[in-house]
């Protein structure tokens, strides 16, 4: 039980930290593009030459062939650490050149090869990351808010107050929201900062997420108010904020979080959709959304194995976070039985 | 304030004087009609300070229903409740809450009347808080009421569920108790205990009784604990106070078949207790 | 789990062979005046069966707006005078020849004889004054009543006697021959009732009984399974014979699958459900290409299709809107120098490259090499040069800051928008390579790629927005359909719309120049006129060309006959004389 | 009797919520119907504006809602412009096949995740416990399109099943057996991705449940009679459980239908899909607003079924007990 809590901190923290340091960590600018290496495949990374080992290793350039590209064997570019590449802000605010690894121009390292553009898939799915891993943790933060705050004032007070509620979930439930993206899309000024898509992602998902955890937060709410602590607190005279606040919202912290977990790679996949219909994050910055979108054409899925990268990343993420999910809710699980 | 209520002949006024008492509830609609259940109808009754009176009745005779009136967790349909001259009947919950500290409430099941997230100390200090009392004060009064109630007060920081069951009821007079209340309504609060502790908490509840000359309500279905505790003895039936009187006339001489048959059950469970017991020795 | 998809693949490949036995072409008879289709020759049988894109909406011809539907349509019926797709040139078709007065104004067209609906009922002058009635009606709003009025005067049909019909234009119409092509003859006979009824729309929706629906293409309704497929049966009395005298079509049915997408035309036709995709992305034309020896396909490169894409800046006059933002970059999109500089800077062979694959072509004119007849060759192609770009803006008073922004005279940040339809993953793959070349001139660009409509929205009515990259053209060949797009006052003059006066000299000899060339009935002396049309443009640039894809089709390798074209309809042009193979035959033609 | 009066009143003022929004979200969304005709440079916006007029779409939003309204009564839900017919015929020849798909999809989905769910459960911590968990994690967290989409890419390249479509071009030919056999040899692949996404909820639900039902006394009580282990986990935990499981089946039921909407576009089935992205893209006004209404109706629906079904398994609802007071 230890180690596997030991290890899945590491994971967590490995994870968020490999996407904060996204820059320093990738080789390449997730912008630069190569028009010379559209859809270049991954690149080798050598340990063995013609002549002998070698401890470092090193890679080849790729050059364009009639089918496909091959290897220039003709010079090789070892693998250099902890060297200076092209400039990137690390956590936004700091200038830096320094990179955890790179080769010396003209080569290039793509370990997980190159898009349509010839840009490095590898430190676009970092830089990715960064953009769709914080949206979806904003997003089920704002989600969970509006949705315990709904789930908890519906099943607290009950009655027409629930009724209306309750519908209102429902109708959120079963709404058109393509129209609606369609429609607000409509309504914005045409060009956002980064900032203020990211917050526009943020608060679609958020606002569309909320009627789930509503319903959930609000089951949970009407068996808690009956409990008899929070009838002797009201024969204390404690308000209805303050119940809802001391004894009912502990109650939902569990499920909230339980629901955070869960939600978080969730709100992730969602950002795919909304990409989609141009509200996500637009070019030429990354984000896994915008990156699996051009899966959706047939020819790039079945040509272009490495392009699946970001959806491997999802997965990564997705399964840190559904077992962190599992353990919070067996702990939470211990500790209220 | 004339009275002619048992008990009346002490001096002064009553500490809670209950008059034409009366509460429906809805159960259900039904083709947008609603039908109502009378669970309490003009019950009248008065305790002076320092007195016990106790509700008797068969289960769903409206014993609590009275009990939550009078402790204002709910409103009445009708009639008055004078604690301390205010009639507190009519009051919303912010007029209320100055009021609240005069009068608490003991659950019946100890355990689920607190959060289970709490530590001793927070739930000792939750009406306290509630009423607005600062952190030192509240730490103070904290200490002192566990004392009172024999709990050492280092255990204030230990949670809730560490406690034993005894332990616990003494937890939750220790929390009645801190607002320094006048008044203290008993909605069953020993039935869950196992004998031995019950006379414990019977015997520290009335310890604080004369130490502070606070009124309990006693409700229960327990005679033997009635007999022991209650001045005033008081039946009830269907919503209404059949029987009313000095505890040892009423039980010496029921006159309501209600009463009658309390009784007669009560001396059936405690001659088979006798045989049980006897039957252990 | 294989069982059943070998038993099912087998079933699919029986029926393919020896289901579908659709009504028997009739024997030529000597009464009928027959179209002698000169080289074709095939043999009968067989179902031919094509994924599209989307489903048909509704099987008339006159109130059809989409591709989908017309595509299915145009296989059903026929005009009168067509454009050959092979040869862009018109040739005879219900009519078997025309005559044209020395002004141009009159053509008598002399109807062939004996011909039949596909219903057997014979087709005469009658049914083309109906048919044209229809057209021009108001009530029924025919999208293609606006080629019939010229000058704001609609033409005028006259029956002569009962195989003769006289079209008298307005004023002199260069290749007015040309505007018959599309326009379907239809049945009076079947029509007249709920034309006069006021229900003309409605008539010959997809649920209509093929029993009431008749024309005179090669092939005839047969069934509609909505959400599925429309299947099409031989038109027995078809007015087309193949070199043996044998009636056309070839085909027994002609099916249309409704399967979504492009995507999903591709995976239909891998799964050998499909036998023929018309308009291939280059992506899905290469994938298929380097798996040609799994495929056995035939694929086929027409080179530089008719469309042209480009990427327009909004000159358009925004007083009356609230659009400060983008009133106050207009001084950036009128300066010549600015848009001149941008054309310098795009890299159009990355574009070719990278969007299309190789399977396109670089532009710098409103006609593309695709279109052999009316390409202006003396229009320059310069290379991208970033420094002559900087050249242009440097003249035009732009500046550059220490960080390498551009900014204008009054030292503003140069930063614009380009919007695009979120749908064309083309288009999409242009913008950002557009975006990454103008960041070289110091632009900061943003892609904003919007829903469809969105974009149309946006710039034909609500004018808000600073670039977009668009297509337009396609139709055909000829310069007429032209005219909205380049006259001042057309409506398609994307980047001014509604404009009342040209607001330049080139504009207004632009106007001169389409107007004249309009009713010029000499080619050479129209192709003159034209040329310099398209060096105008190129040289004003008020779109700036980026490139145009081949076009690329694929049909099983079965398919006999498969001659795709540059104009639309691409694959199915011909598709009275398609055939399917025999396996010997297909053997030997590999 | 009174609870689903009133589920089925809050079900009535839902749909009447759904519909209003529906016509405001379309007034939002930019252009409309006829805008692709102003690519083509050969039509006139005279002629447009007058298609426009005819259809209704100059007139303002109340006008059009009462008027929809009104061919709501008659039952036609408005007319189709793309199509020129009424919109109910449109969508009920479709409607059917998801239904079919929807369906077939749901019971393989509860046929796939409860034994599932239950297994895991009773083997909690081992192998077939952590590799179910391990699975449903993964297909809850790839976004479905991109499962949909992979699938078919698979089953093209390997030409496992034949893809989309329902029927072959000629089934007429065919026997009825045989029919049955095409159908679902298509349909196999358009219930197989719908399942996987839905099932990975319901046997994470599912099994939490049983966990928790296994924790209680009465099933302790129960293994010390000695109850065999099967007897024990169907005919005891599993209905106890399933209580929560059946309010997720509303949800379950309604998510079908939504997400085989997009399964059907992917796998080109003939369903109601493809027609509402179509009608979607293209403003198809009331075609759109039918096929929302439609599947709100399905949503609904789905959720009164799941309510009636906890009625029956839990008395404490029928009496108010838990939404009450």
């Amino acid at each position: 039980m230890r180690a596997k809590t030991a290890s899945l901190i590491v994971a967590l923290v490995g994870l968020h930290l490999t996407l904060l340091l996204a820059g320093f960590v990738a080789p390449c600018d997730p912008g630069a593009q190569d028009r010379d290496l559209p859809y270049a495949p991954p690149t080798r990374l050598h340990f063995v030459d013609a002549s002998s080992w070698h401890l470092r290793p090193f890679v080849y350039r790729w050059s364009a062939g009639p089918d496909g590209y091959f290897e220039n064997k003709r010079q090789s570019f070892p693998v250099h650490f902890l060297t200076g590449g092209p400039a990137y802000k690390l956590l936004g605010i700091f200038e830096a050149k320094w990179h955890l690894f790179g080769v010396d121009e003209p080569a290039r390292i793509a370990l997980l090869g190159t898009d349509g553009f010839g840009r490095d898939e590898f430190s676009r799915v970092l830089s990715g990351g960064q953009i769709s891993v914080a949206a979806g943790i904003a997003a089920t933060l704002l989600a969970l808010l509006a949705g315990s705050i709904f789930g908890i004032v519906a099943g607290y007070y009950g009655r027409l107050t629930d009724e209306s509620l309750m519908g209102a979930t429902e109708l959120f439930l079963s709404l058109p929201w393509l129209y609606f993206l369609l429609g607000v899309r409509a309504f914005l000024p045409l060009h956002l900062s980064p900032a203020r898509t990211f917050l526009l992602l943020t608060c679609v998902i958020g606002l569309i997420g909320w009627a789930r955890p509503a319903r959930l937060v609000r089951g949970i709410v009407l068996s808690a108010r009956s409990r008899n602590y929070v009838l002797a607190a009201r024969s204390f005279g404690g308000s209805d904020v303050y119940l809802m606040w001391r004894h009912i919202l502990p109650e939902v912290l569990g499920l909230l979080l339980t629901q955070a977990a869960l939600l978080v790679p969730r709100y992730i996949a969602a950002e795919v959709t909304l990409s989609f219909f141009g509200l996500g994050v637009n070019e030429p910055v990354a984000s896994w959304g915008n990156m699996l979108s051009t899966l959706q054409q047939y020819s790039v899925l079945v040509s272009y194995a490495w392009l699946l990268a970001p959806a491997a990343a999802m997965v990564v993420t997705s399964v840190i976070y559904s077992i962190l999910a599992d353990t919070l809710h067996s702990r939470l699980e211990f500790r209220s039985t | 304030m004339a009275s002619n209520f048992p008990g009346s002949e002490r001096q002064g006024h009553p500490l809670l004087h209950v008059q034409k008492l009366s509460k429906h509830y809805v159960r259900g609609r039904e083709w947008g009609k609603s039908v109502a259940v009378t669970a309490v109808c003009d019950v009248d009754f008065e305790i002076h300070a320092g007195q016990t009176l106790a509700l008797v009745g068969a289960s769903g005779a409206g014993k609590s229903t009275v009990a939550r009136c009078v402790a204002r967790l709910e409103r009445p349909d009708s009639g008055e409740i004078w604690l301390d001259g205010t009639d507190i009947a009519r009051l919303n919950s912010r007029d209320l809450l100055p009021i609240r500290s005069n009068i608490q409430m003991i659950f019946q099941d100890a355990e689920t009347s607190m959060n289970p997230r709490f530590s001793a100390a927070e739930v000792i200090e939750e009406p306290l808080q509630i009423q607005g009392a600062s952190r030192s004060e509240r730490r103070d009064i904290a200490t002192a009421v566990m004392r009172e109630v024999g709990l050492p007060a280092e255990w204030l920081k230990r949670p809730v569920l560490e406690f034993s069951g005894g332990q616990q009821q003494r937890l939750a007079i220790a929390r009645a108790l801190s607002t320094r209340p006048k008044m203290l309504v008993l909605d069953e609060a020993l039935s869950s205990l196992d004998l031995s502790t019950q006379a414990q908490i019977a015997n520290l509840l009335l310890d604080l009784q004369s130490a502070h000359s606070m009124a309990y309500l006693l409700i229960s279905h327990d005679l033997t604990l009635v007999a022991r505790m209650a001045d005033v003895l008081s039946v009830m039936s269907d919503g209404r106070i059949v029987e009313m009187g000095a505890t040892q006339q009423v039980i010496a001489d029921p006159k309501h078949a209600q009463t009658q048959r309390l009784l007669a059950s009560a001396r059936a469970a405690e001659s088979k207790f006798d045989l049980a017991s006897g039957a252990s020795a | 789990m294989k069982a059943i998809a070998r038993l099912t693949l087998l079933v699919c490949l029986l029926a393919g062979v020896c289901m579908a036995a659709g009504p028997s072409p009739e024997k030529p008879n000597p009464g009928e005046e027959l179209e002698r289709a000169g080289q074709v020759s095939g043999h009968y049988g067989g179902n031919l069966t094509i994924g599209g894109r989307a489903e048909p909406k509704t099987l008339n011809p006159v109130i059809a707006t989409d591709t989908v539907s017309r595509e299915v349509i145009g296989r059903m019926m026929a005009d009168l005078i067509d454009i050959n797709r092979a040869s862009q040139q018109t040739e005879p078709a219900l009519a078997k020849s025309w005559k044209t007065s020395p002004d141009g104004r009159m053509f008598t067209l002399q109807l062939r004889k004996g011909i039949r609906f596909s219903d057997g009922h014979p087709f005469d002058a009658d049914d083309v004054v109906f048919s044209f009635a229809v057209y021009m009606d108001e009530n029924v709003d025919s999208p293609q009543r606006d080629l019939l009025i010229i000058d704001g005067k609609p033409l005028t049909v006259t029956k002569v006697d009962q195989y003769t019909v006289r079209f008298i234009l307005p004023r002199p119409y260069a290749a007015a021959e040309r505007l018959f092509d599309g326009l379907a003859m239809l049945p009076k006979h079947l029509l007249e009732k709920s034309y006069r009824e006021g229900k003309f729309v409605q008539a010959w929706s997809l649920n209509t009984a093929a029993s009431e629906i008749a024309g005179l293409g090669p092939f005839r309704l047969k069934q509609y399974v909505p959400g599925q497929r429309v299947v099409l049966e031989r038109n027995p009395y078809y007015w087309k014979v193949d070199s043996q005298n044998e009636r056309l079509p070839y085909l027994d049915e002609l099916t249309f699958l409704f399967v979504g997408s492009e995507d999903a035309q591709v995976m239909r036709f891998e799964a050998g459900e499909s036998s023929m995709i018309s308009r291939l992305s280059s992506d899905n034309y290469n994938l298929l290409a380097r798996e040609r020896d799994r495929m056995r396909a035939q694929l086929a490169d027409m080179g530089p299709s008719l469309e042209y894409n480009f990427l327009v800046f909004n000159q358009n006059d925004l007083r009356s809107k609230k659009l400060d933002a983008v009133a106050q970059k207009q001084q950036w999109f009128r300066e010549l120098k600015f848009r001149q500089a941008v054309s310098a800077a795009i890299d159009r062979d990355s574009i070719v490259r990278l969007v299309y694959g190789t399977r396109g072509a670089p532009l710098w004119g409103n006609v593309g090499p695709g279109n052999k007849q009316w390409v202006n060759t003396a229009i320059p192609h310069p290379q991208r040069s970033v420094d002559a770009a900087r050249q242009l803006l440097k003249s035009a008073s732009f500046s550059w800051n220490q960080a390498g922004q551009l900014l204008d005279s009054s030292g503003k940040p140069v930063e614009f928008s380009i919007i695009t339809s979120s749908s064309n993953t083309q288009r999409m793959k242009m913008a950002t390579l557009i975006q990454d070349d103008l960041s070289h001139l110091g632009m900061q660009v943003h892609v904003v790629p919007l829903e469809f409509r969105a974009v149309i929205d946006r710039v034909f009515q609500s004018f808000d927005y600073e670039a977009a990259i668009m297509a337009l053209g396609g139709g055909d060949a000829d310069p007429n359909p032209e005219m909205n797009v380049w006259t001042t006052s057309g409506t398609s003059h994307l980047w001014h719309l509604h404009e009342t006066e040209p607001a330049s000299p080139w504009e207004r000899e632009i106007d001169q120049l389409m107007q004249q060339q309009m009713i010029t009935l000499d080619y050479g002396k129209r192709k003159q006129l034209y040329d310099r049309v398209q060096q105008l443009i190129a040289e004003h640039l008020p779109f700036i060309f980026l490139a145009t894809p081949n076009i690329l089709a694929v049909a099983n390798p079965r398919v006999g006959n498969f001659h795709p074209a540059v104009l639309d309809p691409y694959t199915l042009w011909n598709a009275d004389e398609l055939y399917i193979r025999t396996p010997i035959e297909s053997a030997a033609a590999r | 009797m009174s609870y689903l009066g009133r589920r089925l009143i809050r079900a009535a003022f839902l749909l009447v919520g759904v519909s209003i929004l529906c016509f405001l979200f379309t007034e939002m969304a930019p252009g409309s119907f006829f805008d692709e005709m102003r690519l083509n440079p050969q039509i006139s916006p005279e002629t447009i504006s007058s298609l426009r007029s005819r259809y209704g779409l100059d007139q303002s939003l109340v006008v059009r809602y009462g008027r929809w309204l009104r061919s709501a009564l008659h039952a036609d839900f408005g007319y189709s412009i793309a199509y020129n017919a009424p919109v109910a015929p449109l969508l009920w020849s479709r409607a059917k096949n998801t239904l079919l798909l929807a369906t077939t999809g749901m019971l393989l989905t509860w046929l796939v995740s409860i034994p599932l769910g239950v297994w895991a459960a009773a083997r909690s911590g081992r192998m077939l416990d952590k590799s179910v968990r391990v699975a449903s994690s993964l297909l809850v967290s790839i976004p479905e399109v991109v499962i949909a989409v992979a699938l078919l890419a698979i089953v093209v390249r390997w030409r496992v099943l034949p893809v989309g479509g329902m029927t072959s071009m000629d089934d007429e030919g065919l026997s009825q057996w045989a029919r049955l056999q095409e159908i679902a040899s298509r349909m196999l692949l358009p219930t197989i991705i719908l399942t996987l996404g839905e099932s990975a909820i319901i046997v994470r639900h599912l099994r939490a449940s049983v966990l928790e039902v296994l924790d209680t006394p009465f099933v302790q009580a129960a293994r010390g009679l000695g109850i065999g282990r099967m007897r024990l986990l169907f005919r005891h935990v599993l209905p106890v459980a399933a209580s929560p499981a059946i309010s997720l089946l509303g949800f379950s039921l309604a998510g079908l239908l939504s997400g085989s909407l997009l399964v059907e576009v992917i796998c080109g089935w003939p369903g109601l899909g493809p027609l509402i992205l179509d009608a979607t893209l293209s403003r198809d006004f009331y075609l759109v607003i039918g096929g929302i209404m439609l599947s709100a109706l399905f949503m609904v629906g789905g959720n009164l079924v799941a309510d009636i079904m906890l009625l029956a398994c839990d008395p404490r609802i029928r009496t108010g007990a838990l939404d009450a007071r």
